[in-house]
């Protein structure tokens, strides 16, 4: 059941150099407890895509086309004030850094109260009941003791918990995780992420993680969405995707990956570089850097092949296969 | 109690030193009407020159050498001290043996005897005109022997005890004083007088003008020059100019280059602006000075030599001293606050210009301008706007002043040296009690040599100014005691 | 704060403000340099009296009136221009002299020197600024150049905290270190490393902070501290003017006044545009 | 056996952290406790570590950016720690870093050129000319071309602003380079050219390399050693192969299970380590790592367990080992 | 670490400023030119007089000497006597430091009440007609020429409308008939604590338009300094996280992002607090408000360095003590800066 879908999403910012198209028309749908991971290369759009959806972009945005469909509803039509009642209490959303992403001048305690507060007016005694059992649920030790523990006083590990507690306060049905643990160490990283695991399970609460690390993804997603210059260049089922990746950007990626026993070979690069927000593109965003180029390509912008409902790939060569 | 009678002078400045014996600049405004001197100077024009105060009578021996005075019955200190004899000799030691602001108009005196209750008798080192000089607006006022027991800061905490007609009720130091009637004044009381005077004060003339102009206040002055006429026309004011013992000059430094050269201060003199200083910054209130003594006092030649503006004759006097092509320079100080002398300074600018002399002016604060003129005369400057005013009253305030040489100068600041000079006025001086006539024409001489050696640029004698409510009556100006209004006198 | 010069001054360029105000700018500076040309009352604008026309109310003649001595107002304008601003931006060049490497030597070296260097600013950071420069204003005599230097005394050590603060943070920037991985000396890198990086926030200060110095030289001017007579700056004419204004003649320091606060503004304005303009993180006010 | 090219004994590093508004009272923050290991000509130790282990502080501790606390380092038989300030200037021709952030150690204002010709401006006493040639012979090397001379790093994308810094660390001929996370920055595809670009480098020119990471998987892919830190210590010390066939320190063996694979079919079984990695100002007593060592024994929190070989060229500090030694 | 302590450590470092603002300017004002014993003599002294007087004040002695002198009477509480008042300078102040501190005080009051909330809205809706207008005005504030702009305000307020009074601290009437009874120093709080309301009432009239003068450069630095600061503070990465949770746009400004954008208006307002205190001297004497700016003016022109020295030491400790305060309310607000 979808959830969450996006449809044709295009978002370009306003520069002094002119228009970055950041998001080129992306498709991709959430379905209701499931993990999605939203992979791809330093600006290809992943944030953008993660703050389209629960209406944050910066002031210099336009969303010039496509719509975002939660509950059969088009976010992207609703007014500022019923956008405010999505925010928090039904879409939630967690950030990479989480030293950054807590207010310093307040304690945890008081900013969590400050989110139930602004979702369902209560005693202040309920709110600290409540608090302090969110604070249990997401692993904190001594919740009583959090309530006036300053984000500082926290580890990285701590502050991104205490970040997750203060995005389920309002129970939401969708949590956006934009790479949540990017800033952490690897030993912390698979704590918060067996957290993630855990909640999705227990709370039935549906994910987009957002990152880059393709070992995240395997480990964690049920679906994944890679894209490529703004735009999804193949989507599909964690395990299909991983086991036979479709498009030459994703079996790059993944051949550029280290390995172990591969000690001292070289290796496989992805020649070139990502194409700049700036650029127009007309045909595949990837056709410069595609090993398998054809003429096709840099004229026509490919279409999803269904290789399979679970699995797609935004390649010509695909399309060249399916009509031989 | 609002139907008390009030009068308020606005006051241009803040009073420095409420201590009688010390304070010699314009707390004399609080001090004519708190405290009393023995003897009163009168306004110009009045048949005698003095008039008894504290003192009923007095005479001086044939030398000039002892004064006696006879004290008034039945006056007593505001603090119920008796004044007698006694009260006398205790003041007076007291600013004598303090030696602050003006007590050394009393260098005269040898000692101060108690004769009897009532009389009080002066010895002399010199013969000196003592009764003049007990006229005098500072350091001659006498206070209670409690008040003189006690230090500077009693009297600047806003304490004071004379026998004039008012006593200080209250002081907000910068911003108000009030004073209030002594109702056991010898002077007595009669209906409409004031029964409370306020001082207000503020630096900014400004806000003087609106208080005068609003009937907020009864009394100003120190307003800019060309305000006054526009003020005339308002309704409910009065603007009453009379001549006042006070004028300004322009000191030449008499001992360095250029201006040694008697050629190059005459043309100095030339070159400036009078009838537009006079006419202009003064808008015609005052006059253009003839010598060194104003016209008011005895002394003023009424023929003596005035320098006009005449250009060519500055330029003929500057060839002939060998500055035919300019080249000259020459440095004007004057108090930096001080607009008119500032505008002096520019106006005779624009004229030395003509003539090839190019004028710096410089403002200073008048210790720093003193201090420049008094270090070393080489690199002092050339010329030096100054005003004078006598501390008692006699001409030869002026002359020895400004113009008698000293071994070290103290306000000879143009440091004229002529030795014919000083032995004039010397004499002058020793015949001025019993020979007047005499002496007048030795001080007319004198001043003549001044003018011959243009020892100084005699600018302007300057008006007293000053600003009253139409309803006030009773109000003379006294020239003798600048700026001082006399209460007691008023009524509305 | 990574500064692009082309972006910045694409987004200055589009503060409108601050166009207007460079361009106001521009042209004051441009009426006091060809003062002479514009005038025909030039003399008087260096001091020459006409007393004919004293107290002349703004008119066709003279559009900003004329003064106790009937100067053009206009003309004293112009040339008071040429102090006016000319105090200001000496003020804080001399400042920023004095500050910069100070500040620079105190953050880069740290230590005892830093600590020396530090108390000594706060000593003259915890000094009244404007009664030190009253003071040393006194002390000098009054002129034009002794207040541009009482004043610039006050002042250095804001530019000596900045530029300290400033490398505070670029001395920890990876480039520092890497620089001295390489065996550079650390005269080159505070020369060819840290000056250069540290120099934007510093100009951009110092951009606004002319006009406050022309305030403050104003102030000094006011209270005759600062330029001498025949000439005037707008402190001067505001001060001479003050003592009629209430009286009706309201044009003396009106004038004046209106000058100092338009290029006071301007220079705000500027400055504003272009700390705006080379801080990214600022920009979404344009 | 040869004198290595670089010998560190047991290095430490206390940095007195000022405390406070005042900065009167110093805190002490031991970020190296007893480091020891060397490298010889030609190869490549990895160290890898999490956050704040002192991976950063030992490369500044070698280079002399700091100065150590203890310990002693001998690079090609000099006693580096014994050199004069100037010495030590001329020595750093030598040796060479490349840093984390292509950005940060790139100063904004200086293009390409002057980047890269700065370290011979500062060493030789090249023409201008000469300059010119060097740089653009060492941008080709690295894969520039020249028109990389004149461009500011804001230019560049993080793969050439990488590439730049190699350059300029190649610019004196250097025996050795630390190379402290010079990927972590970086995009999977730009890494791998990075470190296609570091291996091709190292067979060209026998470079020597520390390879500072926190991520496992890219340091034994260039490392011929590997050796892991914990809290200012190295706990384990072994061949890049035998770390994954053979951890031995609990640390390591839970660094391993948490680094993700990509591969969703890959057995996982995960020992998530509880807690939070110790605070430097105040390691835990004993062996740092027992507060979170799913083995640890009363002996961990009283002692810290010294080396031990558990195979040839294989260092492990454990108290588990302690009755196989 | 206690705040106790914290602030014990704070003033030892800052004894330090304290010698040093002493000696530079015990120093800088003997160098001033002009004749102090002249000046303590009165208007025109006699050369005998001016010398015993220079013997009496020590002048004749060494400068270190005279310092030490100095120094010894200042321990002892003695800030010495004005030369030209002749008044006690302990005393001149107790009077003219409340007139200047209840001026400046009132202006920062009015510029924080102001300025904060309209330097918050401004910095959150940037671009918006709110924002340029309040630009304006800020930039206005902080470009005016106080002393011009108080000569226009009475040009209004007093010659146009009559509104307010031109001058002093309070009227005459109550001068005479409801004297206040001195406490403080304060006249309003004065005024207040003995209910003498009519005095109150008057003693604000004649507060309001210096205040206000006085207020438009902290104004225009309060909403400078709250708008910037709130546009940074607003592009943390925590306010998205905040909007994210849905919390309200209202508790975004006025709660979570002020407090963090406070600080440094805070900062900026306690430096010009400080430097109000003499800065304020033309807009004193404009309205004859017998503060100490006007007093230490006069001192300076007339060479009074006793005055001189004792207010720039004043001064100097209010410096110390507010930035001290400022420190403090910083460590309140913000609990990364800890007391030690
Ligand atoms: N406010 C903005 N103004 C202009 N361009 C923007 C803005 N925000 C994002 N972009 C551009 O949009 C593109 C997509 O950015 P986005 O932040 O979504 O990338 P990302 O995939 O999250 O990358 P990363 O992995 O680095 O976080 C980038 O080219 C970026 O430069
Ligand atoms: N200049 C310094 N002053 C005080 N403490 C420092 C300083 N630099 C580093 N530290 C501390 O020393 C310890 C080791 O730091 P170091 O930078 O060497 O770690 P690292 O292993 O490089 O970490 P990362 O992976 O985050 O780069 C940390 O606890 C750190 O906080
Ligand atoms: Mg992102
Ligand atoms: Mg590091």
């Amino acid at each position: 059941m979808a959830l969450l879908s996006i449809e044709n999403l295009t978002v370009e910012f306003n520069t002094p150099f002119g228009a970055v198209y950041a998001i080129r028309g992306i498709d991709f749908t959430l379905r209701k407890g499931e993990i999605l991971g939203l992979v791809g290369e330093t600006g290809c759009g992943k944030s953008v895509t993660g703050r389209s959806i629960i209406g944050l972009l910066d002031d210099n945005a336009r969303i010039t086309a496509g719509r975002i469909l939660f509950e059969d509803v088009d976010l992207l039509r609703l007014s500022d004030a019923a956008m405010h009642e999505v925010r928090g209490n039904r879409i939630a959303m967690i950030f990479q850094d989480p030293a950054t992403a807590l207010n310093p001048l307040f304690t945890i305690g008081a900013q969590i109260m400050d989110v139930l507060r602004a979702h369902r007016p209560a005693k202040r005694g309920d709110l600290k009941t409540d608090a302090m059992s969110l604070f249990a649920d997401v692993g904190l030790p001594d919740p009583a003791q959090m309530m006036h523990v300053y984000p500082h006083q926290l580890s990285g590990g701590q502050q991104q918990r205490a970040m997750i507690a203060l995005s389920l306060a309002a129970e939401p049905d969708v949590i956006i995780a934009d790479e949540p643990t990017t800033a952490l160490d690897v030993t912390i990283q698979a704590q918060i992420l067996d957290l993630l695991r855990v909640l999705q399970r227990e709370r039935s609460i549906s994910v987009i993680l957002i990152t880059h690390d393709l070992g995240i993804v395997a480990e964690t997603c049920q679906q994944v969405v890679v894209l490529y210059a703004g735009r999804v260049a193949e989507k599909g089922a964690v395990e299909a995707i991983f086991a036979a990746p479709q498009h030459p950007y994703t079996r790059g990626l993944l051949a550029a990956l280290p390995r172990p026993g591969s000690r001292g070979s070289d290796l496989q690069v992805i020649a070139g570089a990502v194409p700049s927000g700036l650029e127009r593109i007309a045909g595949c965003a990837f056709a410069p850097r595609c090993e398998y180029v054809m003429e096709i390509c840099r004229g026509q912008q490919p279409a999803f092949s269904d290789i399979k409902q679970a699995h797609q790939s935004a390649c010509h060569l695909h399309e060249t296969f399916a009509d031989a | 109690a609002q139907d008390r009678n009030i009068f308020v002078y606005a006051h241009p400045v803040a009073f420095p030193n409420l201590d009688p014996s010390a304070g010699n600049s314009n707390e004399n405004v609080v001090m004519g009407n708190v405290y009393e001197t023995l003897t009163f100077y009168n306004a110009p024009g009045s048949a005698e020159i003095l008039s008894p105060k504290l003192a009923v009578s007095w005479e001086a021996s044939d030398d000039s050498m002892t004064w006696t005075f006879n004290l008034r019955e039945g006056v007593t200190f505001h603090d119920g001290a008796e004044f007698n004899a006694a009260a006398v000799k205790t003041a007076l030691d007291r600013t004598i043996e303090m030696g602050e602001g003006s007590s050394w108009i009393f260098g005269m005196i040898d000692s101060i005897e108690v004769v009897d209750d009532l009389v009080v008798q002066f010895n002399l080192l010199y013969p000196a005109p003592l009764d003049l000089v007990l006229s005098a607006g500072y350091a001659a006022w006498i206070m209670s022997p409690n008040a003189a027991a006690q230090n500077s800061a009693w009297f600047n905490d806003g304490n004071a005890a004379g026998t004039g007609p008012y006593t200080i009720a209250s002081n907000e130091p910068g911003q108000r004083m009030i004073l209030e009637a002594n109702p056991d004044y010898w002077g007595g009381w009669e209906e409409g007088q004031f029964d409370t005077i306020v001082f207000e004060i503020s630096e900014d003339s400004t806000v003087l003008e609106q208080m005068i102009r609003s009937g907020d206040a009864d009394f100003t002055y120190s307003l800019p020059f060309d305000n006054y006429a526009p003020l005339a026309q308002a309704e409910g004011v009065v603007v009453d100019v009379t001549p006042s013992f006070q004028n300004l000059l322009i000191l030449l430094n008499n001992v360095k280059e250029p201006s040694n050269d008697p050629l190059v201060r005459q043309a100095l003199s030339y070159a400036f602006p009078y009838d537009d200083v006079v006419a202009s910054l003064y808008a015609g209130m005052g006059t253009q000075s003839r010598g060194a003594i104003p016209a008011n006092m005895w002394g003023h030649g009424e023929d003596l030599y005035q320098y006009s503006q005449d250009l060519d004759k500055a330029r003929e006097l500057l060839a002939e001293a060998g500055y035919a092509d300019g080249g000259l320079n020459v440095v004007y100080t004057h108090v930096a606050s001080d607009l008119d002398e500032q505008q002096v300074g520019e106006l005779w600018r624009a004229s030395l210009a003509e003539v090839g002399v190019d004028l710096e002016i410089r403002g200073l604060a008048w210790e720093a301008q003193w201090d420049l003129a008094i270090n070393d005369p080489a690199t002092a400057q050339d010329a030096f706007g100054f005003y004078w005013w006598p501390d008692y009253i006699t001409p030869n305030s002026w002359l020895y002043g400004m113009f008698r040489s000293e071994e070290e100068p103290f306000f000879n600041l143009g440091y004229y040296a002529n030795p014919d000079f000083d032995s004039l006025i010397d004499e002058a001086e020793v015949i001025s009690g019993t020979d007047r006539a005499a002496a007048e024409a030795m001080f007319i001489q004198a001043q003549q040599m001044l003018l011959d050696d243009a020892a100084a640029i005699f600018v302007v004698d300057l008006p007293d100014i000053h600003v009253i409510r139409a309803d006030v009556s009773g109000y003379v100006n006294n020239p003798a005691y600048p700026h001082v209004v006399f209460f007691h006198d008023l009524s509305r | 704060m990574k500064v692009e010069v082309g972006s910045t001054l694409w987004f200055l360029l589009r503060d409108r403000a601050a166009v207007i105000s460079a361009a106001f700018l521009l042209a004051v500076a441009l009426a006091a340099v060809f003062a002479p040309l514009l005038t025909p009352y030039a003399a008087q604008g260096m001091g020459d009296p006409d007393l004919g026309s004293k107290f002349t109310a703004p008119g066709i003649k003279h559009p900003f009136g004329t003064d106790g001595l009937g100067r053009d107002q206009v003309a004293r304008l112009m040339f008071g221009a040429r102090r006016s601003l000319s105090m200001g931006v000496l003020v804080v060049v001399a400042a920023m002299i004095i500050g910069t490497p100070l500040g620079l030597i105190a953050g880069y070296l740290g230590g005892w020197v830093d600590e020396a260097l530090m108390r000594v600013t706060d000593v003259f950071l915890a000094f009244p600024p404007l009664l030190l420069a009253i003071a040393i204003a006194a002390a000098l005599g009054a002129s034009y150049v002794n207040a541009v230097a009482a004043i610039a005394v006050t002042w250095w050590p804001w530019y000596a905290r900045l530029a300290r603060a400033q490398t505070l943070s670029v001395r920890e920037r990876a480039y520092i270190e890497a620089a001295r991985g390489i065996g550079v000396r650390h005269r080159v890198i505070m020369r060819r490393h840290v000056l250069p990086n540290i120099l934007t926030p510093i100009v951009v200060q110092g951009t606004l902070d002319v006009g406050t110095a022309i305030l403050v030289a104003a102030g000094l001017s006011f209270i005759g501290l600062g330029t001498q007579a025949p000439y005037a700056d707008w402190g001067v004419m505001i001060s001479d003017g003050r003592l009629y204004f209430l009286s009706g003649r309201w044009w003396l320091s009106t004038f004046p006044g209106l000058a100092i606060f338009l290029t006071a503004m301007a220079f705000n304005f500027l400055g504003d545009g272009v700390r705006i303009a080379a801080d990214p993180r600022l920009r979404r006010v344009l | 056996m040869p004198e290595p090219l670089l010998r560190v004994d047991d290095l430490s590093m206390v940095y007195q952290r000022r405390a406070g508004l005042l900065g009167r009272r110093a805190q002490q923050i031991r970020a190296l406790n007893g480091v020891s290991f060397s490298l010889g000509a030609g190869e490549t130790l990895g160290i890898v570590g999490e956050s704040g282990c002192g991976k950063s502080t030992l490369a500044r501790c070698i280079l002399r950016l700091l100065r150590p606390s203890g310990g002693r380092i001998r690079f090609d038989g000099d006693d580096l720690l014994a050199l004069p300030d100037e010495g030590m200037r001329v020595m750093r021709q030598r040796m060479q870093m490349v840093l984390q952030n292509p950005f940060s150690s790139l100063n904004p204002r200086l293009s390409g050129f002057e980047l890269v010709a700065e370290p011979l401006r500062t060493h030789t006493a090249m023409s201008r000319m000469e300059m010119a040639d060097r740089v653009a012979s060492l941008l080709a090397e690295v894969g520039l071309g020249v028109e990389f001379m004149s461009r500011h790093p804001h230019q560049l994308s993080g793969g050439q602003a990488q590439r730049t810094a190699l350059a300029r660390a190649l610019a004196l001929n250097p025996d050795f380079i630390i190379l402290d996370e010079p990927t972590s920055a970086l995009d999977v595809s730009v890494q791998a050219q990075i470190i296609n670009l570091l291996l091709g480098l190292q067979r060209q020119r026998g470079l020597t390399y520390l390879f500072i990471t926190h991520d496992l998987s890219v340091v034994q892919h260039i490392s011929d050693r590997i050796a892991v830190m914990y809290l200012g210590k190295i706990v384990e010390e072994t061949s890049s192969e035998a770390i994954f066939a053979n951890p031995q320190h609990p640390y390591t063996q839970a660094l391993l299970s948490s680094t993700p694979v990509p591969d969703p079919a890959a057995d996982r079984q995960r020992t998530i380590l509880p807690g939070a990695v110790p605070s430097a100002a105040n390691p835990p007593s004993g062996c740092a790592f027992h507060t979170r060592c799913p083995q640890a024994m009363d002996i961990c929190r009283a002692q810290y367990p010294a080396a031990r070989f558990v195979a040839r060229s294989h260092r492990v500090s454990c108290h588990l080992y302690d009755e196989s030694a | 670490m206690t705040a106790l302590t914290f602030l014990l450590r704070r003033l030892g470092l800052s004894v330090f400023v304290f010698i040093g603002v002493l000696v530079l300017t015990f120093f800088v004002s003997r160098v001033i030119p002009g004749n102090p014993a002249a000046l303590y003599a009165g208007a025109r002294p006699r050369p005998e007089q001016v010398a015993a007087i220079k013997v009496k004040l020590g002048l004749d002695k060494p400068l270190p000497e005279q310092f030490l002198v100095y120094v010894r009477d200042l321990l002892d509480g003695d800030l010495g006597e004005s030369y030209h008042s002749r008044r006690s300078i302990n005393t001149d102040l107790s009077i003219f430091l409340p007139a200047t501190l209840e001026l400046v005080i009132a202006a920062v009051i009015i510029a924080l009440i102001l300025g904060i909330p309209v330097g918050v809205l401004a910095g959150a809706y940037p671009g918006s007609v709110f924002d340029y207008a309040t630009r304006l005005a800020a930039v206005a504030g902080v470009s005016v020429p106080s002393f011009w702009l108080a000569l226009i305000a009475q040009f209004v307020f007093f010659s146009t409308l009559g509104w307010l009074p031109l001058g002093g601290r309070v009227s005459r009437d109550i001068s005479l008939f409801y004297p206040i009874a001195a406490q403080t120093g304060f006249y309003i709080i004065d005024a207040a604590i003995s209910s003498n309301w009519r005095a109150f009432f008057d003693a604000l009239h004649h507060l309001i338009l210096p205040a206000l003068v006085l207020s438009a450069y902290p104004l225009g630095i309060t909403i400078r300094m709250t708008q910037a600061s709130m546009l940074e503070v607003l592009s943390e990465t925590y306010i998205t996280s905040a909007r994210a949770a849905g919390i309200s746009q209202r508790v975004i400004l006025f709660k979570l992002a002020l407090k963090n954008a406070i600080m440094p208006a805070l900062t900026v307002v306690g430096l010009s607090f400080a430097y109000s205190i003499t800065g304020a001297f033309l807009v004193e004497t404009i309205f004859s408000w017998p503060g100490v700016g006007k007093y230490v003016t006069e001192a300076v022109l007339n060479v009074d360095f006793p005055v001189i020295i004792a207010v720039t030491l004043v001064v100097t400790i209010v410096y110390i003590l507010v930035n001290l305060f400022v420190d403090l309310l910083q460590a309140l607000l913000d609990p990364r800066v800890r007391l030690g």
